[in-house]
């Protein structure tokens, strides 16, 4: 479709923001926009972040969809506007003066979309776009930044005004000047000046390329004040602030992509609430030291990425046997071993099911949203207090690390309850740290307590924690602490959520994070007139046998997607349920999209124990490997 | 001695007959050591928290009244860390091996030690690993003028008070387990020091080093002279290669240097203090 | 039966030596008994070991089975002989002059069998035992040693010495003659003849009793000289010699039960092979020192047991990422964390199968008994350097430290085959690591290779192994690894062993070190008329689902037998075949043994679904506590 | 310098518009030195094992020719001293970032350090890890009179020569990659030395750093004296501790005092090495 003919649309545009990883200032670009849209009562989700694991120099990108009502999923993967904020050649491609960001999105512009780019070293042969009714737009950012403005570093206020007047947005800059004089009034008035004057600037230059090509612009943003309280805010923001409401009051982490920003939220806010953050020197360090003050009662949270969750095994084992809690976030990212530290993937639930020596209890929750990372992160705090064992909590890359707009009802306050722990000594009987009970779970104590003395180990032991090897103690303790997850399964366990009839329908299954994709998928299937069901799982293991059974004895053909190789999930299905499950993967670190899931699924509809690779093939074809793309670790 | 206090001591632990150290061993005289001190301090079971190495030597918190934990192989002071963090009323004795502090153990000895938390670590070096039968530790071949370090196999030993010195720990003391009196006088030391102590206490393994034997240390230990300052870290790491120069071991406190604290306090963990909690402050940044 | 009327039974003789734990020296006996045994041409099965982690002070017991040809397994529990080297009071029980051994193991000893007890510090009430016509020896050993020998470290050959009077065995002193000059000629014949001394008074102290008492000896064992050869040796032993045969090179471990001794083995042996033995500082510098090793060419093995597999977690990944072979020795022990150390399972299945973020290509065997501990460790030799990525073989701890006599023929010398690696350049194209190839299989080479360099790394990465995301590359390589699986299903995994006829019978299924037991206890159910098949796996994983589906096709039910709680193998099969298992468990740090297992079976045969455990209740029954058992860690 | 030579090091390399590290980065001249050294020894670059460590840094080892591996964070010196002990004739040069060594892989550094073998350790220390974005190193506040050390949070930073001869480095040098001549001149020095040799080279992060920048190095770098004894441990700490006193930053070999070795070989690995051995030593104990 051209613009011609076609209404312009109101409140629905997809942007995507390029340039030099580092030196161009992407995400500094999209935070604005998402920030900024926000407050205008709309919804903005920015999930599909696109960088590399160096630091400078390779080629970042950041999509953003922005919408008038809250949107199911992030959408396809093409663009209506795509902004390149690099200004210089390509180095695998010196002889053409083109852009990197242009090169590798100018192909996900819809016919009839925006391309505004930065201008300053020269014009980019822009045919083919062009007859594609794309509208190119561009700017000379930068040389106006530096000669006119004599501050390069407002180049990228130049392009935000001018994608503002593109999408008609913000014409008397209300917007654009609040958060400028949030950020920049201490540095005095001069700055917000030279900012705004910077936008115009930008704005002009659009005038400039519509009056001279007649354009019509076929996109609009529409402010929607007042409609509702909203954020724009990353899962990883989202779940420390669902840690801090839920109590937890200790966390460790060790740096690692996309875990990071956890730890940085938590020393920023954990000691306002009276906590502590801790930066172990190593991953042991950090997970050791959170059960160290899970033992001295404090809720204790870690966060980290497979290779550090990997590192952390040892220590799952500790928390199970010695019944000390501890929530685990993993923040996915592609593997296996460093992988592709900056790539989204689910690819560690065999890790938190099967990692550790033995069998010791363990509960597993993945959020399928930015909300439920706040949510969910709440049930997390009270399971692993209850339940006094390790809970995982798994995100992934996009949904750690990606933004949305959220609205602040999401973030309600819960009573924090402690499970049974014992505060004061009972004179009749000693006290039995690992009492045999019907449930599994032991009355807890906390050192300090007067009267009250506990010995916990890792070893296997008796009731008071004192080593045992005695082969009835040993039976019982096990049962004992396996018992817990029986009791879960029928206390706080929660069945994964319908969408649609599962009946004689196929059953599209998915886990965590890819949710509202395939909410979308099912959606576009049904357009196309197939009863497509969506079942979807946060409560991932252990799995409720007997009500899954039920749930999916009617069920049509089950196809299981997922973000990863082997189809770790549908492998836990199946044996969990022996039932069959079709697959569909993908695992080339590119976020899955609804058309090419729904495409998938027809796919894998079309016979038995099919297996889709989306992006993938199943042949060995060799890659070209000439142009060495170098990325970092 | 106060032995109305040493019997304190003694409950909720396992009985005197069934402790499994091998006749002999030095951790009896370590753990003598530690009732002594514990009750000359007048600290209550219930505000202790002893955390266990692996090896034979971390039983010892099972021998002694007070919590206890034990989790993995070298990583008592990591655990001990983080409860002293949550919650520094708590006393927080580290007892373990040579082996789990100074090989597998030793990610978190080096950071500990500079990241000083006010609690205590005393290691029973006995120069191997006890409870594996006697493999060679990190500690392996005091005095032992062999062929170490010609192959990658076998490195000469780590002195485990450099090693300390080197990694900014603020209290470093040696003691010897055969000279209980001695021992639980730097037990007293390291406990009132106000942030990370240190205690090397050569306990004899009696069954797998039948080298160091009491009667070896006995020749060669000698009192930190009275003229050592213990507040210079130039002068401790002085004093710690002088007497290996002379084959003497030092016995005392050969490094005490307290740094400034800022006060802490328990982190909430009680639901008054929990429970809703406004989050405002945090989302007006997200707006 | 008491052992009246009974004919005496000829070589076939079940022994437990009992004793306090260092101090007694049990496995000195038991090793002694067990090489003069197979020199005698009998067949001699220590493998349920029972010993504490502490070193000195728990209770000790080494059962043994002695057979004239080789046993199917240890048999069951009872024992025949019971010889108790313990001399003094039960500590937990100061009221009575009874023996720790004696109590424990009292129970154990068939009617009619015979007891042998040092009897110096008084003779125990064995009223009980005599009603079941059990013979009773009380030999003041230890009084005998220090009060006639003078030295009190020659009580156990005095009770060795009774202990073959006894038997009926080595009347001349052959056998004991020789190892003694073997041991200690060295140290002066006068050592031997006081040794020899010792058991000469041992046997006229039997002697005494025999007179005394007017007993009939139950039981007799006849030398078998020179029908073959053969030695008494141990799993973690036959590992090691597989490992040198098939060309392993490198070994680093770090201490730890029951992997320890092969360290030991090693660090003796290698150097006279041209290898090297690392002890790790820490089990991290081991695996990783090992990969070093094979990167530079050679061939490499670690060992350890579940808490430093867990710590070796991360390392796996490296492994499959960068394609560098090495061979994992995991010989289980009971977990969680520390648990029971010297105790058997065969918990870490989903460790070794899961551990690790990201999906990467492994293998997993488990060999059945002593023999296959060498058989089988050629095969992995073989695989890990084939495939390229970690190859996991899973012992337990009786398997790795338990001994038997095994026929030398079993140590067949294989020829060594070095798979696909490139020697110099090929000048006629750049060398590609990693290229992508239909088998998945890449040319390796090793540094110090004139004219060719690589680059390999744990990020994911091109066919010459620089770090890449770009999408193609990254499916097209994760696909190039993870076929190697489909290349091993085809051309190297071996099906299960089947024991009987699975068509419409009842299946037994076990995977690793239970194989003897489960054969006997096959034998058992079909001696009463149950027509129980057996399939058990050597090569766990991956599974060849194809083959699989068709051998369980028309079997009957299916019963998983596994010593641990979940029923980790059960849970494989059907993630990958979707059958319905039925499963019998052991988690109580108790060997299995048949009759037991045959009974557990026809309990799980009853009905759908069963979870049979065995010593385990699944009842919350409170455990006594009262008495402090306290064992170490 | 040998031009022709330094071209060599680019081939099999990931060509210079492509290096991923911020304009004026520390590791530009780490790596000029490493080529310029490499091509000064006449190092052919199949002979190199380059380790790369996790972060920045550890990306030089595809930034040059020669043989590579980079596995977890921490765990170049362990992949390393494998490699040695498989092939001595290798040259192993390990190349890992502050946070890669002394944080996470401090498990290896000391005990590395004491195994000594003949491989070379070149730290980019920059206070930061570099990679993830900025964060605290254990060397973190070098010359930052803060409250380090007032909060477990933030420990005093680790001196890694003072830790290196604790630990019994046989060699330990510094550098600064805004000297690449000199740095060049330690790196040879570091592969010439018979055993294990560290650098600690401090490489300016011009991103995360913006306190210990090229000039406040440039004003405080001074290069050992004449006078200082290497081979004297003692006067090595001596040395280190008194820079310090004055603010000042040494800059060549503090330590060198090489062990006397066991010369080792190439393991067995070819088929005509390993096949059809004689197991029969072994078994004769087993009869
Ligand atoms: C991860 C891990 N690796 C290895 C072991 C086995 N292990 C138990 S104790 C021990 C060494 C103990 O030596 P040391 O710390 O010196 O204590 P000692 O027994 O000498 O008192 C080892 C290696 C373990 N429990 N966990
Ligand atoms: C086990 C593990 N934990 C964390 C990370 C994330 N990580 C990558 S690089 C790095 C720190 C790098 O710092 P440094 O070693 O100083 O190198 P620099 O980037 O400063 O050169 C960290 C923590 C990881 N890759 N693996
Ligand atoms: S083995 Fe050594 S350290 Fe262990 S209990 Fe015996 S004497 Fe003590
Ligand atoms: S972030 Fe720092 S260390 Fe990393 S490339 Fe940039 S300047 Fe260098
Ligand atoms: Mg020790
Ligand atoms: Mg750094």
């Amino acid at each position: 479709m051209g613009p011609e003919g076609e209404a312009v649309r109101v409140n629905h545009v997809k942007l995507l923001v390029g340039g030099v990883q580092l030196r161009d200032g992407v995400t500094t670009v999209t935070d604005i926009l998402g920030k900024i849209f926000t407050r205008a009562g709309l919804f903005a989700v920015a999930m599909e972040k696109g960088y590399a694991s160096t630091i400078y120099g390779a080629h970042q990108f950041d999509p953003m969809l922005v919408t008038e009502e809250p949107p199911v999923s992030y959408g396809d993967a093409e663009v209506d506007v795509l902004v390149a904020l690099d200004y210089d050649s390509n180095p695998d491609a010196p002889e053409q003066p083109n852009r990197d960001t242009v090169l590798r999105h100018g192909g996900k512009l819809r016919d009839g979309g925006i391309l505004v780019y930065d201008s300053s070293t020269g014009e980019i042969p822009t045919g083919a776009l062009e007859a594609r009714g794309i509208q190119v737009f561009p700017i000379p950012a930068r040389r106006i930044a530096q000669a006119e403005l004599k501050r390069e570093i407002v180049k990228n206020v130049v392009m935000t005004g001018a994608l503002f007047r593109l999408l008609q947005f913000d014409s008397d800059e209300t917007y654009l000047r609040q958060l400028l004089e949030e950020r920049f009034l201490r540095k005095g008035r001069e700055v917000v000046e030279l900012n705004l004057q910077a936008a115009r600037r930008g704005r002009q230059e659009v005038e400039r390329v519509l009056e001279a090509n007649g354009y019509e612009l076929p996109v609009r943003l529409e402010p929607r004040p007042g409609r509702h309280r909203a954020v724009y805010i990353s899962g990883n923001e989202c779940l420390g602030l669902g840690a801090i409401a839920g109590g937890v009051r200790f966390y460790a982490g060790y740096p690692i992509t996309p875990a990071s920003s956890i730890l940085e939220f938590m020393e920023q806010w954990l000691p306002r609430y009276g906590g502590r953050a801790l930066q172990g020197q190593n991953e042991r360090e950090s997970i050791r030291a959170a059960l160290g003050a899970a033992l001295a009662g404090v809720r204790s949270m870690v966060g980290s990425s497979g290779p550090g969750i990997s590192l952390k095994v040892e220590e799952f084992g500790v928390s199970g046997a010695t019944e000390t809690p501890v929530i685990v976030v993993d923040a996915q990212r592609a593997g296996p071993s460093t992988g592709m530290p900056t790539r989204p993937e689910q690819g560690d639930l065999n890790l938190v099911i099967g990692g550790g020596h033995g069998d010791f209890p363990r509960i597993v929750l993945a959020p399928g949203t930015v909300e439920e990372c706040y949510t969910l992160m709440l049930e997390a705090c009270e399971l692993s207090d209850k339940y006094q064992c390790p809970v995982f909590f798994l995100t992934d890359l996009n949904l750690s690390e990606g933004k949305k707009t959220v609205l602040e009802e999401v973030f309600r306050r819960p009573q924090v309850v402690r499970h049974g722990i014992v505060r004061e000594e009972v004179r009749s009987k000693p006290y039995r740290r690992f009492e045999i009970t019907p449930s599994g779970i032991s009355p807890r104590s906390v050192p300090g307590t007067p009267g009250v003395v506990f010995k916990a180990s890792g070893a296997e032991h008796d009731e008071f924690g004192f080593v045992s090897i005695d082969p009835r103690k040993r039976a019982a303790m096990m049962e004992k602490r396996m018992r817990k997850l029986d009791t879960y399964l029928r206390e706080d366990w929660k069945p994964p959520q319908v969408f649609g009839s599962v009946r004689g329908n196929p059953v599209l299954v998915g886990w965590g994070n890819t949710r509202p994709v395939l909410e979308e998928a099912r959606l576009l299937l049904q357009r196309r007139g197939v009863p497509v069901a969506l079942v979807h799982f946060t409560h991932v293991f252990p799995l409720h046998r007997r009500k899954l059974e039920a749930l999916f004895a009617d069920a049509g053909p089950v196809v299981v997607v997922e973000q990863n190789f082997s189809g770790q999930f549908a492998d836990l299905l199946q044996r969990e349920l022996r039932i069959a499950t079709r697959r569909v993967n993908k695992y080339n670190g590119v976020p899955l999209y609804p058309t090419e899931v729904a495409e998938a699924v027809l796919q894998a509809l079309r016979r038995e124990g099919a297996v889709v690779r989306i992006g993938g093939d199943s042949q060995p074809v060799p890659v070209e490997v000439g142009r060495n793309e170098h990325e970092g670790d | 001695m106060n032995t109305k206090g040493i019997k304190l001591w003694e409950e909720n632990a396992v009985p005197k007959h069934r402790i499994q150290w091998c006749p002999g061993c030095g951790d009896f005289g370590v753990l003598a050591a530690l009732k002594q001190a514990l009750t000359e301090l007048e600290v209550m079971p219930h505000e202790l928290l002893l955390v266990g190495g692996i090896g034979c030597s971390g039983q010892i918190r099972n021998y002694l009244n007070g919590n206890a934990f034990h989790g993995t192989h070298g990583g008592a002071l990591a655990y001990g860390l983080g409860a002293k963090m949550a919650n520094p009323d708590l006393k927080v004795i580290c007892l373990a091996g040579d082996g789990d502090t100074l090989a597998i153990g030793v990610e978190n000895f080096v950071h500990v030690c500079r990241r000083d938390p006010d609690m205590v670590l005393l290691v029973m070096n006995n120069g191997v690993y006890g409870l594996t039968k006697g493999q060679d530790s990190p500690t392996a071949g005091l005095g032992q003028p062999d062929e170490r370090g010609s192959r990658e196999e076998h490195p000469p030993m780590v002195d485990a008070l450099l090693l300390a010195l080197a990694s900014e720990a603020t209290f470093v003391a040696q003691s010897f387990s055969g000279d209980v009196k001695h021992t639980a006088r730097m037990i007293v030391e390291a406990i009132q020091h106000p942030g990370f102590a240190f205690i090397n206490d050569f306990s004899p393994c009696v069954t797998y080093n039948r080298f160091n034997t009491y009667d070896w240390f006995r020749e060669r230990v000698e009192y930190v002279p009275d003229d050592h300052d213990p507040s210079d870290r130039d002068a401790a790491w002085r004093l710690v290669r002088e007497f290996a120069r002379r084959g003497k071991i030092p016995l005392g406190v050969v490094y005490r240097n307290p740094r400034p604290k800022r006060p802490q306090r328990r982190l909430p963990m009680w639901e008054d203090e929990l429970s809703g909690v406004d989050l405002d402050p945090v989302l007006a940044g997200y707006r």
